[in-house]
């Protein structure tokens, strides 16, 4: 149950986002090919101003430091109604992740010194934490090394969501151990301009070219560590976890519209005579989705819940919010595409973008067979 | 205003609690209130049961929210649910509810006459009248408004005459809510609802033994019954609109049952050992086992979810699409079980079974219903792309 | 494709099963309450010599020995037809497990004492190697220890099929090793009314039948080892494959007669005014069970004539048969029960001893879980 | 006889072994001939695909089935096998193959006038007259007869106005194939089979940008074209009998694909990693790719079975039903391989994904085309519903 505040919030969200990221906005990051355009950032920054503007982007930084701390659920509702449309921004990866490790693992100089720029958009965090083709939290190759009283970073990063626009990122390093190892994770923050770190976008189907970073000597200080060094193998669980719960509210978004738009055709397309909307194999199809997306809006919003509430048991609901939603969407983006029969393969139809950017979110933060097996680990199974 | 209300309710809660706890036989903690509801021997025959039931009918709180004239405790839907509340808090149940609450009872008062209320009412509100369903018949299962089974008025009397099915403890019902044709002319508009005794000449119910060995359905006879005038509900050929009503109430009351959520993990790594990174060692199994649990909690959020969006007490938004989703979820769950069990999980009879064993085998044949009786899924479905998501016809 | 012969034989099974065995006759083996008869054997010993009589009990026995050596495939179809009725006899048991048994493993001196008798059905002999709730193949635990010459064996087995009727089992001791060791495992052939041997009727929601049998110091001689002792993994295993197919073949039939008994009623059964069977939701569910039973059909026949044709891929092909008819047979028999609605869940009606029948044979020889398991690590997954 | 007949064809096939092995260029061994048939483009800026083509014409061998005077080489059903098996056997192919053979050929063979046949057969039968499709309209899509594309006849001349689309290569192709409506009071009965020269006046073919970024569907617009009156196929209004026959043709080839079935367990073992036990490590993942394989499987032996089982070269038995697990097999495959490669399948261009990666992305958006073009899955199971299971309509 959303409160009045709450309440007020959607809708303000929903109707922003109908006039000002209506699907046609993502569309225009595309090249004529179906590929990202490749002068394109993959996302407008006028629009991204208007959100911070709005106090979207402080919804989860403190008042002290310019933001709402309004919660999780505020932020899930902001983006989920971004996911109907598929309207692209960095919020999840500053206004969520990058402001949740700021609040649970920044010092207090870090906080003063990021936490007031998420809230205003001038400053764009994210998380740079993944390096293979497969989501590993503790599969961290990259080294930190320590020189000078300060480290040196040299390894890749790959992909970082809205790596090429963020003003810095959250690192993983290693600082002990080996590759899979809990022991010897490092978080760092690292500006975006400093020197030794590259970056190329990578030209993804969904349009948003995350970023390609690599470190060659990126020397930083003691200062920019986050959390305790070695130690950092919890916080990022809990990160990934945020985020995960973040994307899935942005997920429950598309599978959403997907479905509304589908639901729409099957009630206006004609064929043999009748509405195909009438046909029984069809409307069982409907409804079959419509039972799918409430066990994932369940999902969803219990997670978002439990992490307002403190509720220790997020590891699980974050996994299952994650993989939940991640099998209703992919479904749903399918028979998008399915339903809509010859017109729903063009690029210029909406459908492949849903698909698209189903396939992409699902792999996001741990895709659904990864959160799956990880919902069993802690079950016991 | 609503403080002094909330410091009320508070004194209530203690009210009831203490009632309860004095009240409720410790011997039924945690007893499985269903089989009592579906089974009156096993009600009638245990005698905490026969003793709590008498408590509950004497404080009335069986049916908290009736009018005391029904029954009823004449209290507020807040205190009724306290009362629930604190029973479930101690692990206990009401032995009032029945088919006569769940289902005839809310109909009674919606549709009945003030003479038909006070004739029936307060003996559902003790439980001492059972109450069975007549409404399905061989020729009309998922196309109830074929039912044919005939009702002439013969000016003092109707004249009742066909055959009933599915018919849930006829064989141990006092009374019969049944559909009836009026009119055979029209379809629909050809149904009336009528209250028909058991003992009446000419009724006769035979249990039918299901593939779970279960005998608690039964077929209903009637042989040139006749029923008083007085025992027809609202107008005639008006019954339809009336069992679509009750038919809400029961789906309602479906979809309220939580199913249990034991989770299946320890067991299957009895039954199927553990490998050595302690995964239940039968990988297709378990990938399966995990997809059903995962749905299964989901499905709790979302009855959770949609009882705090429900505003009133009403029957609510989307109860077919839940329907499916939990027979769904039941029904893998009671195959993943009995599959776990490996052979083990295939016995009728016999010590080389456990007790466990064998109730599993049974629960899962049991289970094939769940998609079937109250509206089988593709009716369900039906109603979804109808009603909810307004496909056209 | 089946030649002239083949053909023949399917033919007279369809004709005799169907007016011998039909489903009525299984039926007589069921208790009023739904449970198998207490008295009732779980087959129908006139029924099963007029079987022999025909000849199909000695399909697999080598003509010197009074059989036709007419093939696998041949069995097939035999069982098959069988399944269609859900027939019961000890065919599958004797006619093929026993006799393949004494085939691979027998030496000469046994193939002359049983082989005959299989063929004529005088004798029927069954694999007794199951000993837990799943399938495993090493997990042997009965104790075979060497004593003046011979053997004392000691343990039990469940569930033996058809072992309450067996004159003869191979039973799976361990002569060497633990629980789960592939060295160790011996095969003997134990007579039926061996001293020690005590055997209980198991009472299986199929009303089949099958044996638990306790051996209490169970005396035999050396001559009773089949094949080479503690080497008896590798023909256990061929045993286990053979029956797999057999039973499949077996599903096989049970899973077309569903779905055509299921056909009938979809074209007869009228609700709303019309033939359930000319509603799309159903016509759409008809039509992929249709498609399943294509590929069931495919992996049995493949399976038995790599059996014929001595082919190697047999472990293979023998699962993925045993795992594609048991998720057809699941499906088909489950939707048998709910397209025929209320009359579906009576013990009067077909459809539950479909389901019973289903579910019993999709634990036989391992589990439709074990095949995919097995098939996968053959295939390097 | 059979004997001869043996021998014959034994002494037919070293024959057929030395011409392909002297011709055929070895650069196209295991080339991907069905890019080819869609991309004329990239066949004729290929020397070698040129020469074999030439070699091919000249030898009669592309259709060697079809009369002389058609351009065929006259052989038998028996002969033409024999060369396919051999082209097989040393990584050949046929560069004569194309919708003209697989499709409009046997189409004209069975309803075209001797005349039809004489102009077009042999131009087909060197594949130098390339063919499209116009069939599909925006509003004519599963419900192919309810197109709208005019013709009226003008006495000399037929006079088409309408749209196409889905016209697979129509911007690469000389003539269409297309279904026109002569009658527009009559459904089926007032459609039409006419032969379309591209080249005529006011045609215009415009590619359509699919999902995958493949421009190979098209389409296409027919403004006032002039159409000779001798290009109608067959009868006026009497098209869709033709067409029936010729979407027959086509779900064969369609049905007739081998899927390629290179395992996908070695790249997952290579993204995924493997567990202590050797396994691929992913468990979920594992168990939806082993069931798709094994799915994989039994299709293939399906093909081989039914194709053992048809007696004549006719369109088979349960095609549709085919197509559907054919469609749905490939698609869960597709999908597999993007997961298993995780965010490195989700690229589109750039030197960060390797060409493997990319080709899986596009090759998985152009999988859902499989359900939906040559009859979408919903047209399938209609079709074996109503036509193999007999089901009423």
């Amino acid at each position: 149950m959303l409160n009045e505040e709450q309440r007020m919030l959607k809708d303000m969200a929903a109707e922003w986002v109908h006039d000002r990221l209506p699907v046609t906005a993502l569309r225009s990051f595309y090249g004529h090919d179906g590929g990202g355009r490749p002068d394109a950032e993959g996302f407008d920054p006028e629009a991204w101003a208007e959100m911070a503007q709005m106090g979207w982007a402080g919804i989860l930084v403190p008042e002290a430091h310019g933001g709402s701390d309004f919660g999780y659920r505020g932020m899930g509702l902001v983006l989920e109604e971004l996911g109907r449309t598929l309207g692209t921004s960095p919020l999840l990866s500053s206004g969520l992740v990058a402001a949740s490790a700021l609040r649970l693992g920044g010092t207090e100089a870090q906080q003063a010194r990021w936490l007031p720029g998420i809230a205003d958009g001038s400053a764009i965090g994210t998380l740079a934490a993944e390096e293979g083709a497969q989501h590993g939290r503790e599969d961290v190759a990259l080294a930190a090394t320590a020189a000078g009283g300060g480290w040196v970073l040299n390894g890749v990063k790959r992909p970082v969501q809205d790596g090429m626009a963020a003003t810095f990122a959250i690192v993983t390093a290693r600082t002990g151990g080996a590759p899979g190892d809990r022991d010897g994770i490092t978080l760092f923050l690292v500006e975006g301009g400093a020197s030794g770190l590259s970056r190329e976008a990578l030209d993804q189907i969904d349009a948003r070219r995350p970023a390609f970073f690599r470190f060659d000597n990126v020397a930083v200080g003691a200062d920019a560590v986050l959390g305790e060094a070695g130690k950092g193998a919890d916080l990022l669980d809990r990160l990934f976890d945020l985020a995960a719960v973040g994307i899935a509210a942005e997920m429950l978004g598309n599978a959403c519209q997907a479905f509304d738009t589908t639901l729409d055709y099957l009630k206006t397309r004609v064929q043999f005579g009748a509405i195909i909307g009438s046909f029984q194999a069809l409307q069982h199809r409907a409804a079959e989705m419509f039972g799918e997306l409430q066990l994932a809006r369940s999902a969803v919003e219990a997670a978002l819940d439990a992490i307002d509430a403190d509720d220790t048991a997020l590891p699980a609901l974050a996994s299952l919010a994650k993989a939940t939603v991640g099998e209703t969407l992919h479904g749903i983006s399918s028979q998008m595409v399915q339903l809509h029969g010859g017109i729903g393969m063009t690029h210029e139809h909406d459908a492949g973008l849903y698909l698209k950017r189903a396939r992409v979110a699902a792999q996001c933060y741990g895709s659904t067979a990864w959160h799956r097996e990880r919902w069993a680990r802690l079950n016991g199974y | 205003m609503a403080e002094l209300e909330e410091m009320e309710a508070q004194s209530f809660r203690e009210e009831a609690r203490a009632w309860l706890k004095a009240n409720f036989p410790p011997s039924l903690t945690n007893a499985p209130s269903i089989h009592f509801v579906s089974d009156r021997h096993a009600a009638e025959s245990n005698a905490d049961w026969c003793l709590w039931r008498q408590r509950m009918a004497e404080k009335r709180w069986g049916v908290p929210t009736w009018e005391q004239r029904y029954g009823g405790a004449g209290l507020t839907q807040a205190h009724g649910k306290i009362i629930g509340q604190e029973l479930a808090a101690i692990g206990g149940f009401n032995p009032i509810r029945s088919y006569g609450t769940m289902m005839l009872g809310p109909t009674l008062l919606e549709y009945g006459s003030e003479e038909q209320k006070r004739e029936h009412l307060p003996f559902i509100a003790t439980n001492e009248r059972r109450w069975c369903q007549g409404f399905s018949e061989p020729g009309a299962g998922s196309d109830l408004a074929s039912l044919q089974t005939k009702c002439i008025d013969m000016g003092d009397h109707w004249l009742v005459s066909g055959q009933k099915i599915w018919t849930s403890g006829a064989d141990q019902a006092d009374w019969c809510f049944a559909l009836v044709r009026t009119d055979t002319s029209r379809k629909q508009g050809g149904i009336s609802f009528l209250l028909i005794d058991m003992k009446s000449e000419g009724v006769e119910a035979r249990p039918i033994v299901l593939i779970s060995g279960s005998t608690h359905f039964c077929e209903v006879f009637f042989n040139d019954v006749k029923v008083p005038k007085g025992n027809l509900v609202g107008q005639v050929n008006q019954g339809w609109a009336i069992a679509k009503r009750l038919l809400q109430y029961e789906r309602d009351s479906l979809s309220d049952v939580k199913a249990e959520i034991t989770p299946l993990a320890p067991l299957a790594h009895q039954y199927c050992g553990t490998d050595v990174m302690g995964r239940i060692d039968n990988p297709d199994l378990r990938a399966r086992m995990v997809r059903n649990a995962m749905r299964h909690e989901a499905y709790l959020a979302t009855v959770s979810r949609l009882a705090r969006e429900a505003k009133s007490g009403g029957p609510g938004y989307g109860v077919s699409a839940l329907k499916n989703l939990w027979s769904g979820i039941i029904q893998d769950r009671a195959e993943l079980l009995i599959e776990l069990m490996g052979a083990n999980g295939l016995g009728w009879s016999g010590e080389h079974y456990t007790d466990a064993e064998r109730e599993a085998t049974r629960a899962w044949l049991h289970s094939k219903a769940f998609s079937i009786y109250g509206g089988s899924y593709e009716i369900q479905n039906n109603i979804t792309a109808k009603r909810t998501l307004e496909l056209p016809a």
